[in-house]
């Protein structure tokens, strides 16, 4: 079981801030293709990986990185903080 | 020293500024700098929405802080940063930076603003004459940040 | 908009800060930098003396901050310095500068000290454990002005 | 009559923070031989003259500079502001 996260347009598409679900993906990668094949809307939100940042546990990281173990992914629009 | 603040209420900034590094007698610069919710250029900009990631945010900007801080020897570092819902004129963040020398306290400054444009986990959601859009990140300020890397030998 | 003061009495920063460019609503940044007088390493810093040019100083710095306003499409800018005895962790004095963005308003405030530091007629004299000597200029102060300079072509 | 004015070490040095005086010099270079010669002080104060800066009118000049038409003449260290 993993926590993930959606947040700014990446949430308002998916409709939901987080959920957390079961996931036989190794790499983050792998989630998104899992996401993707759910519903349209998740196809949606991932239809361009490189307009998304991804956090694991809290830690920025890239698509390509492992999630054994980790407890909490998040994905995002870059950031306009500031 | 470094102080991260991140909350959804208005902050004092003519007391942030009086207060901050006034018990450093080491101190010989302080820089702040203040971003202000604007009014778009003939738009009626109404109001700024900042979404943010609460579990991830004071952690991100405290080890930025504290990077800032060894970098360029900060004597004290202070962030500021507001989310939720703000009108047009309201101050939406500050950072502060102080130093024995101008230099430092400018570059320093420079930096944090570089970083919390474009790392720090914020999003701004610009309600105008009635309609709501995500601002986009900008490449330029990727481009910043990237003064900052240290040069491949 | 340009405001400059050159007093002898000490300035509530503070306040100073909180009401810059208050009253504009398309300024999205707005940077300040102050100068305090620090006690130097292992030194008895008992105070700073400021001698100024008095019939020059208030004319060179509404010239300058008039050429950076242009330079940078400043919303606001403001110049306090103080001139007389200061002591250990007084504010010498402040710039404030507000633009559209940040990178305008903070290349603004490093001009304006870079300029400050080497062509307003200030001269600083410290009185240290019993000694007082005039500062001396820096090679660097005169380094920094150099990079505002226009490239030859 | 041309009103000349002394600043930092240089005013301490000539002991006095401004006077009026009569000169038949053309450039402020000429104006500098003029004071040097006068006492051992101002030949003190002007020993090194790239160690000087000079306004005329308020304006920040050069020892090159023509004198005719300036009412006041300032003499001082490189400026150390802010």
């Amino acid at each position: 079981m993993i926590d993930v996260l959606y947040f700014a347009w990446v949430r308002e598409r998916i409709g939901i801030p987080k959920e957390r679900i079961e996931t036989d993906a190794t790499t983050v990668a792998g989630l998104v293709e899992e996401l993707r094949a759910r519903e349209e809307r998740y196809a949606l939100a991932f239809a361009d990986t490189t307009a998304l940042r991804v956090a694991l546990d809290q830690e920025l990281s890239h698509f390509d990185a492992p999630i054994k173990g980790v407890r909490e992914v998040a994905f995002f629009p870059p950031m306009t903080g500031g | 020293m470094v102080r991260i603040v991140i909350q959804e209420a208005p902050f004092d900034f003519g007391a942030e500024a009086d207060q901050f590094a006034a018990s450093r007698s080491d101190v010989g610069a302080v820089v702040t700098f203040t971003g202000v919710v604007r009014n778009l250029d003939g738009e009626d900009l109404t109001a700024m929405e900042i979404e943010h990631y609460p579990s991830m945010t004071e952690r991100a900007l405290t080890r930025i802080a504290q990077e800032a801080s060894d970098k360029w020897d900060l004597l004290d570092c202070l962030i500021i940063h507001r989310h939720g819902r703000l009108s047009a004129g309201e101050r939406i963040m500050m950072v502060a930076t102080a130093a024995a020398h101008r230099a430092a306290a400018f570059a320093a400054a420079e930096f944090l603003m570089d970083y919390l444009k474009s790392r720090a986990p914020f999003w701004k959601k610009e309600h105008a004459s009635g309609a709501a859009k995500w601002v986009r990140a900008k490449d330029e300020d990727e481009e910043a940040l990237r003064r900052w890397q240290p040069k491949p030998d």
